[in-house]
């Protein structure tokens, strides 16, 4: 079949649209015991801060109906060690790599894009601004206007020209569609959409939230039809708007909704918690979804759900 | 680093039977069996096809037997909990389920012949079975301690007994062995019969207890602990627990590839619900 | 067993703490054929508006994971049949009743009220500021602090002083306690909480969105974890709130989640298509739960997650 | 006014058959059999107690039995389509499921024998059968017309064709009986057999395009339409179609509980994702 399965992300081009979701692959080493990483379009890696995280105290967990909460809290090593350890390691795997930053302060996002500056092997950044501002009452980044564009600046003012930035929002706001368009103001070459919601769940056992840091972000295919209309939202909006989608995908038929929605590239989470071997299973699907419905290019079929009436 | 030999399999349920408050439960697995080692654990997905229950369960190896031709089985010991568990135990024969697995450490074999006491909670007491045939044919005497809430929740299997030199019994309500919890007893037992090495297996709060009493003795403690696990092939970082490393730096580790099998000391207990101060990160 | 299971919102008193949602309960005739209707807390009316309404071209529903969205676009017989036909026939079952309503203007808020006015029978008015508003390019009332307000102060001139209002907020805001904290300034004595989440899915056959409008709304299990966050959010933003809780409720572990985070109440919706006889089960179930926990009344369990540490 | 004899009871299937593309499922009951007319419809749960289905998937009764003291039964025509009906034609004898019925309206029986034409297209041949049945012991002459996709689709049991006078096949791709639609042969049946009223039950399109016909030939025609459906019994609003009643205004109407047997000639065809301009509230 002659079917072309590649896609990019503004100047980035990837050899197919399904990637993993930030936090949702561990460093990657976990996961290549199941499938080898090159097989994916790229490998997203959990968002890297500054500095060592410990992350949140447990329980970190609460399975929900479709869906689960995490409050991880970003544990992570920090970029020093993240760039020491992580990037060759992946490099070596022939993995196609998108670095997601978190940061505290707009001066954090600064400071990881320069440090990221000139890396080898880096296709893509991806700038979680679905995280507590510190200066700003702990207040996501993304749920302001202006604390999102100002993140985003100074992503794009510190990393190197011809990687894309790509702004993931929250969907926990009122709308989503003009904080993408504050991002893209400031700078960002596409978005990835969408983050967790936030939720809680209480256990009818103790009494109080299940989760030591109370609420958590709920994921999986409880979120799908958010995820959906965000996309489909963002893309009606800012039509050339380039979306990295995500959000409850567990069979190829959840990434087509979502391409059809408007995104070039999926992302898959909570799947492989399921099962470990989700995003080569949901790959081929998608493939052989596309080919039925007689499209011969991935790209014709991103966004197709906005033509025109017949 | 995780279990290498880890894989998904559609496993056939060939056994499902209700042992007290459990289920004992074979699976037909195929390849993977060979690799299980006393201590690994599998996760299953339940719930079917259509399922609301997103995340795969984890249950311990109860024994493992590579047939070779014919196939190797997994036996798993299961409580029925909640939805996932449930709907485990209520699977007819011929079911098939997808498993990963095995996925995790496993307890340390000593190479020299060592007194080696067992100690299992509840369901806990699964992997114990395996682990006592391995050191009894290692040369080493194994000693046994199950403890339950109540007679129907000690899982010991007569066949299970064969590895064992003695097997003590408690239960919280004195429905049968002593009447208490399995650390009241363990002092005596670890002088009576000279214990070198403690393994153990159950909810953490008996993990902690045995912990230091191993302490007090000076013993090593290899316990298997239980986190709320989301993937259990460490992607996620939901099961982590603060544990000291070599190096003497506590971090969040993983109970998923780190564990479930771990050295009892270097946990930082009775930590829920905070980060320990001084954790790397923190 | 001596428990007592009734409960209030602001100044009107139920019987037993479990309601209808509104919309998912016909006009009462229906769901009078399974149980009767005198034995749930209140019936919570489908929001009425001034005038008759076709509602939305079908399809109007597509199932989600462990959810479903609708677009029925408030289909109804308007104010004047709903007041002459489907209250006195409430009445007559013995019902409680809290009549919801809707406009698409501030004005239509104001005639409602005002028609309303004076009705015997109703226990308290919610008030559904989800809802497009016409002269704001259809932006939702409850998504925009100045429109909430002034919907809610529409309200609470026209209305009897002894009828409680219970705002109705949609989760689809950045900040749901900050639309709470206005609303209550304007007048409302309570929070209905939540109304459905914004959600599209695209049929992967026509390859368009599957709800002839578009996006519709998002309800059942799959959203239980955001209405247990907004509840417990609002309830900690402002300590007194009273607050008819709602979002998936389909056993009576989950209405005791939404109790425990602080709801004074608990409407049953989507809960019904599955199981015409669940708001009854529901109400069972959750009675035990309360017992078993070794509550003696209701309402010392409204909230009881926010408890001190101890 | 929704069937006020609706309720809700655990149905244990008694048999489940594949037959053509469709299977065959008989459910006990209760009384609830005893209330079941031709047209009525079911609401079952699907998916199990962890389902990630939360809606009631809604079958027409292909035949009830009241049995007396033994239990009713009900009988389905079943098309394995998406997760839920999947599910449902998937499970073995004795399994029990929910099932709320019998809902909605049925077909109207003429007083006096009158000459009757069925049409039914797929799984919608299911409730014509003991439709035909209630004619002939009426008096009425019955023919019946079936069609579908290809023959596999074709559900027309040996036994349901006692009541029939004549019964004709189309497929749309030739593969058994007559190669077309239905309705390219209704016009000739209909005179051929001096046809006074027809029934109908199939796909929308299908309803539509016999809705002219017996237009054209001023014939009586009831149909059972088939919408999405949220509830089923009312109290949801998602299932509706313009429909005009007696006072000549359009309304959006409940298909679950105006039908899904209505007058054909009340339905405002082809409206799909729209409202029909004068419809009431619009
Ligand atoms: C390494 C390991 C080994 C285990 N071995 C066994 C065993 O041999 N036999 C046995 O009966 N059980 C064992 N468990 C516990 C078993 O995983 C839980 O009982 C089961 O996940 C509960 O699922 P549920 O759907 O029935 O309950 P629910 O409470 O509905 O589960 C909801 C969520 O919480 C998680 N969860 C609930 N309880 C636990 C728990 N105790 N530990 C971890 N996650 C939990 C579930 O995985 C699920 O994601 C083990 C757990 C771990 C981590
Ligand atoms: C009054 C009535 C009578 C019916 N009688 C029969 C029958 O005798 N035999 C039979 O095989 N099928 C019948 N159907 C269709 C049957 O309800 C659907 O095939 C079934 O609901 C599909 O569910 P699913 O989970 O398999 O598919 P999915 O497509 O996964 O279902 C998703 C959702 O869409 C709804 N849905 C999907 N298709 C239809 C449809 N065609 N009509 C209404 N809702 C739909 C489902 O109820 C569910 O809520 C009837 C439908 C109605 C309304
Ligand atoms: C356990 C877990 C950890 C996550 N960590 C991150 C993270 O570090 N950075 C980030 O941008 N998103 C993170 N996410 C969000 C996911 O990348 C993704 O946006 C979201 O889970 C929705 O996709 P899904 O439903 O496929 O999981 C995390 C999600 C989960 C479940
Ligand atoms: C079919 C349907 C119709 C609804 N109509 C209304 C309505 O008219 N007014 C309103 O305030 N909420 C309406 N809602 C929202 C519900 O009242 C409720 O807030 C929401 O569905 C969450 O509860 P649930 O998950 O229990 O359904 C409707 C919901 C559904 C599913
Ligand atoms: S369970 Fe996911 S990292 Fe351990
Ligand atoms: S299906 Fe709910 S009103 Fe008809």
């Amino acid at each position: 079949m002659n079917f072309d399965f590649s896609t990019s992300l503004a100047h980035a081009a990837f050899k197919n649209p399904i990637f993993t979701a930030s936090g949702c692959a561990g460093s990657g080493k976990e996961l290549a015991q199941f499938f080898p990483l090159h097989e994916l379009g790229a490998i997203v890696t959990k968002s890297i801060m500054l500095k060592p995280r410990s992350g949140r105290a447990t329980p970190r967990m609460a399975e929900t109906p479709s869906g689960m909460l995490n409050s991880i809290g970003l544990q992570g090593p920090g970029i020093d060690i993240f760039l020491e350890k992580d990037i060759p390691w992946l490099l070596d795997q022939g993995a196609n790599i998108i670095v997601s930053i978190a940061g505290e302060t707009v001066e954090d996002y600064a400071i990881l894009a320069q440090r990221l500056r000139g890396v080898p092997g880096i296709s893509a950044l991806e700038v979680n601004i679905s995280c507590p501002n510190v200066e700003n009452r702990g207040q996501v980044f993304s749920c302001d206007p202006i604390t999102a564009q100002a993140a985003i600046s100074a992503v794009k003012h510190n990393i190197d020209s011809q990687i894309p930035i790509i702004a993931k929002l929250s969907p926990d706001v009122t709308d989503i569609a003009a904080i993408a368009e504050v991002c893209r103001t400031a700078g960002a070459d596409a978005f990835a959409l969408i983050n967790t919601l936030l939720g809680m769940v209480i256990d009818i056992n103790t009494m109080r939230p299940k989760l030591a840091g109370k609420t958590g972000g709920l994921s999986g295919p409880a979120i799908r039809p958010v995820a959906v209309r965000a996309i489909y939202q963002v893309r009606s909006r800012i039509p050339d708007a380039v979306i990295l989608g995500m959000g409850g995908v567990t069979h190829g038929r959840d990434a087509l909704e979502l391409v059809l929605a408007g995104a070039s590239g999926i992302s898959i989470g909570t799947a492989t918690f399921g099962n470990p071997n989700a995003a080569i299973t949901i790959k081929n699907e998608l493939e052989a979804l596309l080919i039925e419905r007689g499209f011969t290019t991935f790209t014709e079929a991103v966004g197709y759900a906005h033509r025109e009436e017949n | 680093m995780i279990n290498r030999f880890a894989a998904t399999v559609a496993a056939e349920i060939i056994s499902n039977k209700k042992v007290g408050a459990y289920h004992h439960i074979v699976f037909e697995v195929g390849e993977i069996a060979a690799q299980a080692r006393p201590g690994n654990f599998v996760a299953i997905s339940v719930g079917g096809e259509n399922s609301s229950m997103v995340l795969r369960r984890a249950f311990a190896i109860h024994r493992s037997m590579d047939r070779g031709a014919s196939g190797g089985v997994v036996e798993l010991v299961v409580a029925p909990h909640g939805g996932g568990s449930k709907w485990l135990t209520g699977l007819p024969v011929h079911s098939k389920v997808s498993l990963t697995g095995p996925l995790g450490t496993s307890f340390g074999i000593p190479t020299e012949p060592v007194r080696a006491l067992l100690v299992g909670g509840g369901y806990g007491s699964a992997p114990l079975f395996g682990l006592a045939e391995v050191l009894k044919s290692r040369g080493c005497r194994v000693d046994m301690v199950l403890g339950a809430s109540s007679a129907g929740k000690i899982y010991a299997p007569i066949e299970g007994k064969r590895a064992v030199s003695s097997l003590t019994i408690t239960t919280d309500d004195g429905s049968a062995g002593f009447h208490g919890k399995v650390s009241d007893f363990l002092p005596r037992i670890i002088e009576e019969n000279q214990i070198e090495i403690i393994y153990s297996c159950g909810p953490m709060g008996m993990l902690e207890a045995i912990s230091q009493i191993a302490d007090a003795h000076n013993l090593v403690h290899q316990c298997a602990v239980e986190e709320s696990m989301a993937c259990g092939i460490g992607v996620c970082m939901t099961c982590v627990l603060p544990m000291r490393g070599d190096d003497g730096v506590v971090r969040m580790e993983r109970s998923c590839i780190k564990g479930p099998v771990v050295d009892g000391e270097s946990v930082i207990w009775n930590t829920k619900g905070s980060i320990p101060e001084g954790t790397w990160g923190r």
